[in-house]
């Protein structure tokens, strides 16, 4: 033992002169780092309730309550906490699909009743609400799943614009397994799907690798899977919450790729529909539509022999005489539809009610009718010059082409509407002109702004792809006619379609004018129905509602008992609307025949 | 002796201050350890409150009549000891009851507190407590070693066995202090001091990380109570004891106040920067270094 | 690694050889070969160091694997053994005799898995658990949620909403 | 506040499991010769019921709790991982002791209880032998999420999910971990109970001592101890 | 003068394994149980101990008390709810823990981590390893009751506490190494505020060496108590300080180098002693190269970078059958995660080594017989002893 090492320590008195380091006053002096995950912040408008943060969350500390009333895109719930399970780890922040959801740099929260650390952040008011520190999603590239699409493959514009083959050409499939991958089963989708497939368990049964399951999913709620995996208006997508932060999860081109994979002799085993048995009843469809093939098919399940009256010579309604082949092919079509009449359904071609065989007829030699004949007869725009025989209506122009009839396509086209169905007369004639002309010379106007045009995004970009030139925002005025013939379309700005009351007004500014040259000019703005099968007696006994379409009850059945109208003519217009009605109506029947018999 | 009236009750008043000094006392050594650590530390009034909330305990225990003694018999200890210190040197009134032989009587009272706290926290059968009795007692026998031995000299030295007259004769001038007139002597004493206090290297009766905490385990409330007020008044006292025998006494209470802190914050100084010694270290420390000095002490003078 | 695992192959029967990385490679051995392995390797290839010994319960499989997990202090490189047992009887003869640690490892097994080594030390002495009476905790069938649930009174008061669930009842409850 | 419980419902959990081997009857050979019967849950353990221990009235009491308040004593016994923002608290950063709260290392001198985090069933058996060996009045301030809903160990077999089943808590902190000052502002919150005179759990207890038994017995499957531990 | 005799009278006899039996009845004896409830015991564990007069016979170890059974709870989580809760089971130094099931994961999904995010992972380690130094090396000294070196080494901890919750917004749980990479960038400044802490570790570390090395009863002692002979090491299972003490060069960031360990300069540092004092001395210069490479990090890293790779969607990351073992160098030693998995998104079953899972039982049972009852909180903190790594 030294002495060096006896009076060595005693430096350490030197200390003694040092000012004390310890933080005077810590509930202030202190406050968390501008990332301290302390409690939780919710912006509830900006949340969705998806419910990702409870499904992550792995000590089931959050829980989902009601806020408000569930719409369309918004579970109306919100996350609430129970801080009696949190372990502030912030994974929840971190995978929040809208950001809504973050942790302010606020610590301390002392009570005497355990019961109280339960709250709802954001609808709950605590003194943090308005702390901006905190824990936020880390930047960048910093994402718990992609957020970016897996890009669908499409044909080169070049390559498509001269012909009809089908486009889009499908995942493969890996890239269907990345993109299912994407989904964090929120299913916030479901209620926005008119026919509320079971989205999040088909693309888990992707995930999966189980396509059969799929398959017996997607067919539990429609039964047009190849039609809607192709043209379906995915509303879906346009909910999904992983579109806040990135690309909406592909849900279309999910469900194209479990119809595409499973080849259609195998529907049968797969679907287990062998043996159905028939209970004897006999059920009359009108039109073979999306809604009237629905029906069919669920009728079918349910043991009823359904006969479907086409007034054309092949079946699928307006999803074949409306749709342009690029996007359906006709072969897709006819895999759905020949499953369904797989099941016993059977169908009367060319055979339109009203003219070949009357409803009163139907009514009396089946059990029950439904009637989806959706919309086919085009509407004018009654401008002047609209009823030169030159100026026609898309739905006609679609139908001619489907049956193969020629066409005679001018060299200068101009569409007037800004739907979908304008792009696809639009880009069908383009495709015409492409081969006849060897260019693209048309153009579709609208009333509609770019930005509001009701046509999807990926539409109007296509359509622009191919050459097709695009004029939103212009009213048609009038038609010039020159020797009988178009040439062209006088147009005025328009400012505003609808006045404050939300009512359909436009306001046009007379002053800016502008001239679309062509020869031929085709109407699509809209459709219209034509009940003009249903005999008179009948129609007395139906009542009408808003914008002249048949009031029917929750399950699409009219005043009538034994008449079920359902698709375009009810709801829509769009492929899903028909099925989902066809379906309803399908169990409608089945409950009023039930009814009937006890 | 002169018992009269008077004389107990202030000999009381002094007992009185004592109490409140050695605790503030022992608030204010915390808080100089806790600059040196950097913090602030305890409020100066905090051993008060301590005290207070000890005695107001609603639940208590206890081990057996034996388990009641120990405090009392080491408040008997540490009271003693006032009772025969002279705490003021020509103080009429602050002399308590001292006499020609204190000096005797005053080392029986510091191991007596200690007998009496051995016999108590043993009947609490706590083991911890029976290993720091064991441990202490062994330890304080070794510290009275060199202490016993600067007595013996001071005794040869001063021809005296009564504290007054040691202190008496170190009176006129710093110069005539033991420390000066007799250092072996006080260096023995100083070190033995160092024991006697408690702090690191020889805090190993009561050593909160390795046998939490010797004797007083198993006390709480107002058993605890007693043992922390007769703590302040044994630290005040046993200062007050090296402060007559080696540094001149003194004369007045403030004189009193700033000699005691100096030699209370002697250990201190030194238990701040030295960890604990293990027992059989402990011992054979004290029965070096202090007894070889103690020794040296009584040859000079013998 | 490579090498070494073609040297034990031809001194023991191992298959399911799994080269892992440089460093790190996994082989399989028949339950009466892995104690003379281990040995072996100790002792003639300088693998005298032990990682670990832990259980995976294959209840698929009905069986346990054993892993003993041992290193080479010079040149830094881990093997582990993979020990197949039956589930119904698991039972492994102890290797305390082999590392002085070991014995911990086996007691642990022993507590957690159930798993039984005859003359390991101190090898029945609960080593984590106190009073436990139902199955080993770390097996595959014992399901800790549900005996959390029944045993610890979890706080009551709390319900949620799946969000397609809610949706729907509020939405189109009769679908 | 007084629980209900079912008393027959439990019952048959209610008595005594069995019997540490050091805690049965035993001889003893003395030195004499003498045998000695030593039986130690009468030896060793006051085997009286606890009493409720009511507060004094008006001022005095109001003195006291002010007292009690400002000098409160932790016991060291970190039951789970909060114990490691204590030793912040006892160092220099925050140093806890500026405001009376001082660590102690047996029960018996402690008012304050923290039960830092989760407990696993066997600590908690020492949990509560040490919390009823602390004098009364006494505190217990539960860190954590773990302590009031099982927190991170919700579904773990090991860990109970609420405390106040088994121990009555005065102050309960959120956080996982909490930061130290949340742990200063616990301390302060229970400094104000118990100057409001409100901190009188360890009188509930006694209260409830059947429904807290039954509890504790529930889980504790080895329960080798007296009833209560003075 | 006094030395103490070998005579082994006193003690019981020993078995032919080596094991002492005992008789409690013979009165020579006393049960004396350490903890769980002791300030002197790291953590919540306890020694039962029997001695004889302050002697130590025999030792026994008892864990459990933090038992949460991390490794069946990891079992129903998916990879990614695994994370935060697999950090939670060494509270002192948690990032071993995220970076060992990230790495495992990584390794068994076949993720590439980006380098910044590489990096900033070594960054959260050292600094760990930093702030459990800071308490380790004062805490040797603060087991034989010289707490002032502990006060001080704990203020500059809670610094770089601070520091840790600026870059990962967890003061002691971080969370910050998840699978695919970390979850954030250095925030402005931080490579000053961390260099300021570190000058103050640059003070520190000789006022600790003035107080606890040269400090003559610390040596009396630490030194000579509990040598582990050099034979031990692989046949007990030591690791880390606790090896290097004895001589022996064990540590992973050199044997095995992960991350960018092998583009640092360092050299760790060995003594032959092999007692409690040699010990805390390799704790003390490791102290001193941690902040070393703290530095050469700090100088060496890319400011900007990807922090995560892409990973599949966590919510059902599903992870091939497969199993491997990772390992780092805590600032205990050796530190390792076995994992298997199924193919399913969760684990099959976890296993984490740590090196207390032998220092604590096999090790320390030994190291006690013969030791002073005074000893065992030195001889204990001395092995860093962790117990919720042994019962995990």
């Amino acid at each position: 033992m030294s002495l060096k090492d006896v009076l060595t320590p005693f430096t350490a008195w030197k200390r003694i002169a040092k000012e004390p380091v310890t933080v005077i006053d810590p509930f202030n002096d202190r406050p968390g780092a501008d990332r301290y995950r302390g409690f939780h912040q919710n912006d509830v408008e900006k949340c969705i309730g998806c419910g990702t943060c409870e499904a992550i969350c792995e000590n089931e500390a959050i829980d989902m309550v009601p806020f408000k009333d569930p719409i369309s895109g918004d579970s109306g719930l919100r996350p609430s906490l129970d801080y009696g399970r949190c372990c502030w780890c912030a994974l929840c922040v971190d995978v929040c699909t809208t950001n809504s959801l973050k942790l302010s740099n606020e610590y301390t929260w002392i009570t005497t009743d355990p019961e109280d650390f339960r709250f709802t952040p954001g609808v709950d008011k605590k003194s943090w609400d308005e702390n901006d520190k905190g824990w936020v999603k880390p930047e960048p590239n910093y994402e718990f799943y992609n957020t970016q699409r897996v890009e669908m493959e499409h044909l080169h514009p070049e390559e498509r614009v001269d012909s009809f083959i089908e486009m889009v050409k499908g995942y493969s499939h890996e890239q269907a397994l990345a993109e299912a991958d994407r989904c964090v089963e929120c299913g916030i989708c479901i209620a926005t799907c008119p026919a509320h497939m079971g989205i999040p368990e088909y693309i888990k049964a992707i995930r999966n690798e189980d396509l059969e399951e799929g398959l017996r999913i997607l067919y539990e709620t429609n039964p047009l899977p190849e039609i809607c995996g192709r043209i379906c208006t995915h509303k879906c997508e346009t909910v999904c919450s992983i579109g806040y932060k990135g690309d909406p999860l592909s849900i279309r081109w999910l469900k194209r790729y479990i119809a595409d994979q499973v080849p259609s002799e195998r529907y049968q085993s797969i679907l287990n529909t062998n043996d159905i048995n028939n209970n004897g009843k006999r059920i009359a469809i009108i039109g073979s539509g999306p809604a009237g093939l629905s029906a069919a098919h669920y009728l079918a399940l349910m043991g009823y022999q359904c006969t479907i009256f086409e007034q054309y010579e092949k079946a699928g309604g307006m999803m074949r005489y409306g749709i342009p082949e690029y996007r359906l092919p006709y072969d897709q079509i006819d895999k759905d539809i020949d499953y369904i009449l797989s099941l016993g359904v059977e169908i009367k071609y060319n055979t339109r009610v009203g003219r070949d065989i009357t409803l009163d007829q139907l009514s009396q030699d089946f059990d029950a009718v439904f009637s989806g004949t959706g919309l086919h007869l085009g509407r004018s725009t009654g401008i002047e010059g609209s009823d030169n025989e030159h100026v026609y209506y898309s739905t006609d122009l679609l139908r001619q082409i489907t049956e193969g009839k020629d066409i005679e396509v001018a060299e200068h086209i101009v569409v007037i509407g800004g739907g979908n169905v304008a792009m696809d007369i639009t880009r069908s004639l383009a495709r015409m002109q492409k081969v006849k002309y060897g260019k693209v010379n048309i153009i579709a106007t609208s009333l509609e702004k770019e930005e509001n045009m009701p046509a999807d995004r990926e539409e109007v970009v296509e359509s622009r792809e191919e050459g097709a030139v695009l004029m939103p925002g212009w009213a048609p005025q009038r038609i010039e006619i020159q020797h009988g013939r178009p040439t062209g379309l006088h147009v005025v700005k328009c400012n505003s379609l609808f006045d404050d009351t939300g009512r359909f007004n436009p306001q046009c500014d007379m002053e800016v004018k502008n001239f679309f040259e062509g020869s031929m000019i085709v109407q699509s703005i809209g459709q219209g129905m034509d009940l003009s099968y249903v005999d008179e007696k009948w129609m007395e006994g139906l009542s009408f509602g808003p914008r002249g379409r048949v009031k029917t009850n929750e399950y699409f059945q009219t005043d009538l008992e034994w008449f079920f109208m359902g698709g375009d003519i009810i709801e829509g217009p769009d492929v899903i609307h028909g099925i989902a009605n066809g379906h309803k109506a399908a169990i409608g029947i089945d409950r009023y025949l039930q009814n009937l018999k006890d | 002796m002169d018992y009269s009236l008077s004389r107990f009750l202030y000999t009381l008043l002094g007992l009185f201050i004592v109490m409140n000094w050695g605790m503030l006392m022992s608030s204010t050594m915390r808080r100089i350890i806790a600059r040196v650590s950097g913090r602030i530390g305890i409020p100066w009034y905090q051993p008060w409150i301590d005290l207070i909330k000890l005695y107001s305990l609603r639940s208590q225990i206890t081990h057996g009549t034996m388990f009641y003694l120990g405090p009392v018999f080491r408040l008997m200890g540490g009271v003693g000891l006032f009772l025969f210190m002279p705490m003021i040197y020509g103080s009429a009134y602050f002399m308590n009851y001292s006499f020609s032989g204190d000096l005797i009587l005053i080392l029986y009272f510091q191991f007596f507190g200690m007998l009496g706290m051995a016999l108590g926290a043993g009947e609490g059968g706590q083991p911890y407590s029976a290993i720091g009795i064991s441990r202490g007692l062994s330890q304080f026998t070794t510290i009275e070693v060199p202490m016993t031995l600067a007595v013996i000299s001071l005794a040869i030295q001063y021809d005296t066995l009564s504290i007054t007259e040691i202190v008496k004769a170190q009176q006129g001038s710093i110069a005539n202090w033991t420390l000066f007139t007799n250092p072996f002597a006080t260096i023995a004493a100083m070190l033995s001091l160092l024991g006697a206090f408690g702090h690191s290297p020889f805090n190993l009766v009561k050593a909160p990380n390795e046998i939490p905490i010797g004797p007083p385990t198993e006390y709480h409330g107002t058993f605890l109570g007693v043992l922390r007020t007769n703590g302040a008044i044994l630290h005040v006292t046993e200062a007050a004891l090296f402060m007559n025998l080696f540094f001149g006494g003194a004369t007045s209470w403030l004189e009193l106040i700033l000699k005691t802190f100096v030699i209370y914050f002697w250990s201190v100084f030194v238990g701040v920067v030295f960890p604990r010694f293990r027992i059989e270290q402990s011992v054979r420390w004290f029965l070096k270094w202090p007894t070889l000095i103690g020794i040296i002490s009584i040859l000079i003078w013998m | 690694m490579k090498q070494l695992v073609e040297i034990i192959q031809n001194h023991f029967p191992i298959n399911d050889i799994d080269l892992r990385k440089k460093s790190l490679a996994f082989i399989s051995i028949h339950q009466n070969q892995a104690i003379p392995l281990l040995e072996w390797l100790k002792t003639t290839h300088g693998y005298t160091a032990f990682v670990l010994l832990t259980a995976v319960d294959w209840i698929e499989e009905n069986r346990f694997q054993l892993t003993y997990l041992i290193s080479n202090p010079e040149n830094f490189t881990e093997l582990g053994v993979r020990v197949f047992i039956d589930r119904e009887k698991a039972e492994m003869v102890s290797a305390h005799h082999l590392w002085k640690s070991i014995w911990v490892y086996q007691r642990e097994l022993k507590e957690m898995f159930g798993i039984n080594f005859p003359d390991s030390p101190r090898v029945n002495e609960s080593f984590i658990l106190e009073g436990w009476d139902t199955i080993p905790p770390y097996r595959r069938d014992f399901d800790t949620k549900q005996y959390s649930e029944e045993t610890y009174f979890p706080r009551p008061g709390r319900s949620t909403n799946d969000p397609a669930k809610h949706m729907k009842s509020k939405l189109y409850p009769k679908d | 506040m007084k629980k209900d419980f079912d008393k027959d419902a439990l019952s048959d959990m209610y008595k005594d499991k069995f019997l540490a081997p050091e805690n049965e009857i035993r001889f003893v050979n003395a030195p004499d010769g003498s045998i000695i019967e030593v039986n130690p849950l009468d030896d060793y353990f006051c085997q009286e019921r606890p009493k409720e221990l009511k507060p004094r009235k008006g001022v005095v009491e109001k003195f006291l709790n002010w007292a009690r308040a400002e000098s409160l004593w932790v016991l060291g016994f970190g039951t789970g991982c909060g114990s490691i923002e204590i030793p912040p608290l006892s160092t220099p950063r925050f140093d806890m002791y500026r405001f009376g709260v001082q660590m102690r290392a047996t029960p018996r001198q402690s008012n304050v209880f923290i039960i830092s985090g989760y407990l696993s069933v066997k600590t908690l058996k020492r949990a509560i032998r040490s919390y009823e060996q602390m004098p009364s009045p006494k505190y217990i301030i539960a860190l954590g999420s773990c302590t009031i809903n099982g927190g991170m160990y919700w579904d773990s077999y090991n860990t109970i999910n609420r405390l106040d089943h088994y121990l009555p808590v005065d102050v309960y902190i959120a956080g996982c971990m909490p930061r130290p000052e949340a742990l200063l502002a616990g301390f302060g919150k229970l400094k104000e109970l118990i100057k409001e005179g409100k901190a009188e759990k360890a009188n509930e207890y006694i209260q409830n001592l059947d429904w807290y038994k039954a509890n504790q017995k529930k889980i504790i499957k080895d329960w080798n101890m007296p009833d209560y531990n003075w | 003068m006094f030395t103490i005799n070998n005579d082994r009278s006193k003690f019981p006899e020993l078995d032919d394994a080596g094991n002492a039996l005992i008789d409690l009845t013979s009165h020579k004896y006393l049960k004396l149980w350490q903890g769980p409830q002791h300030p002197g015991v790291t953590g919540n564990m306890s020694l039962e101990l029997t001695v004889t007069g302050d002697e130590i016979v025999e030792s026994k170890t008892h864990v459990g008390y933090l038992h949460r059974g991390f490794e069946k709870l990891m079992e129903r989580r998916t990879f990614i709810q695994c994370f935060p809760t697999c950090i939670r089971l060494c509270v002192a130094e948690p990032d071993p823990n995220e970076y060992l099931l990230s790495s495992c994961v990584e390794e068994l999904a076949g993720i590439e981590v980006p380098e910044t995010a590489q990096w900033l992972r070594m960054l959260a380690l050292e600094m760990a390893r930093l702030q459990v130094l800071l308490r380790q090396v004062p805490g040797q000294a603060g087991t034989f009751a010289l707490g002032l070196g502990y006060q001080w080494g704990n203020y500059i901890r809670d610094l770089i506490l601070d520091r840790f919750e600026e870059l990962t917004g967890g003061r002691v749980y971080h969370m910050y190494i998840l699978p695919g990479g970390v979850r954030g960038l250095l925030p402005n400044g931080f490579k000053n505020r961390l260099e300021e802490n570190l000058k103050l570790v640059d003070e520190f570390l000789p006022n600790v060496w003035d107080l606890i090395y040269t400090n003559s009863v610390f040596k009396k002692r630490a030194k000579g108590l509990a040598v582990i002979p050099k034979e031990w090491i692989d046949q007990y299972g030591i690791y880390g300080p606790a090896a290097r003490a004895a001589g022996i060069m064990r540590d992973v960031r050199k044997t095995h180098p992960y991350l960018f360990y092998s583009e640092i300069d360092f050299e760790p540092f060995t003594t032959d002693e092999s007692d409690v004092f040699a010990r805390s001395l390799v704790r003390w210069h490791d102290l001193k190269m941690t902040v070393d490479i703290i530095r050469q990090i700090l100088a060496k890293m890319p400011e900007k970078g990807d922090i995560k790779a892409p990973t599949p969607n966590v919510m059902h990351w599903k992870i091939p059958k497969g199993e491997t073992y990772v390992k780092c160098e805590s600032s205990r030693g050796e530190y390792g995660m076995y994992l298997v998995t199924d193919g399913s998104d969760k684990p099959r079953r976890v296993n984490l080594k740590g090196p207390s899972y032998t220092h604590a039982t096999s090790v320390l049972e030994k190291l006690l017989v013969n030791a002073n009852i005074a000893d065992t909180a030195a001889i204990m903190v001395s092995l860093a002893t962790c117990p919720p790594e042994i019962e995990r």
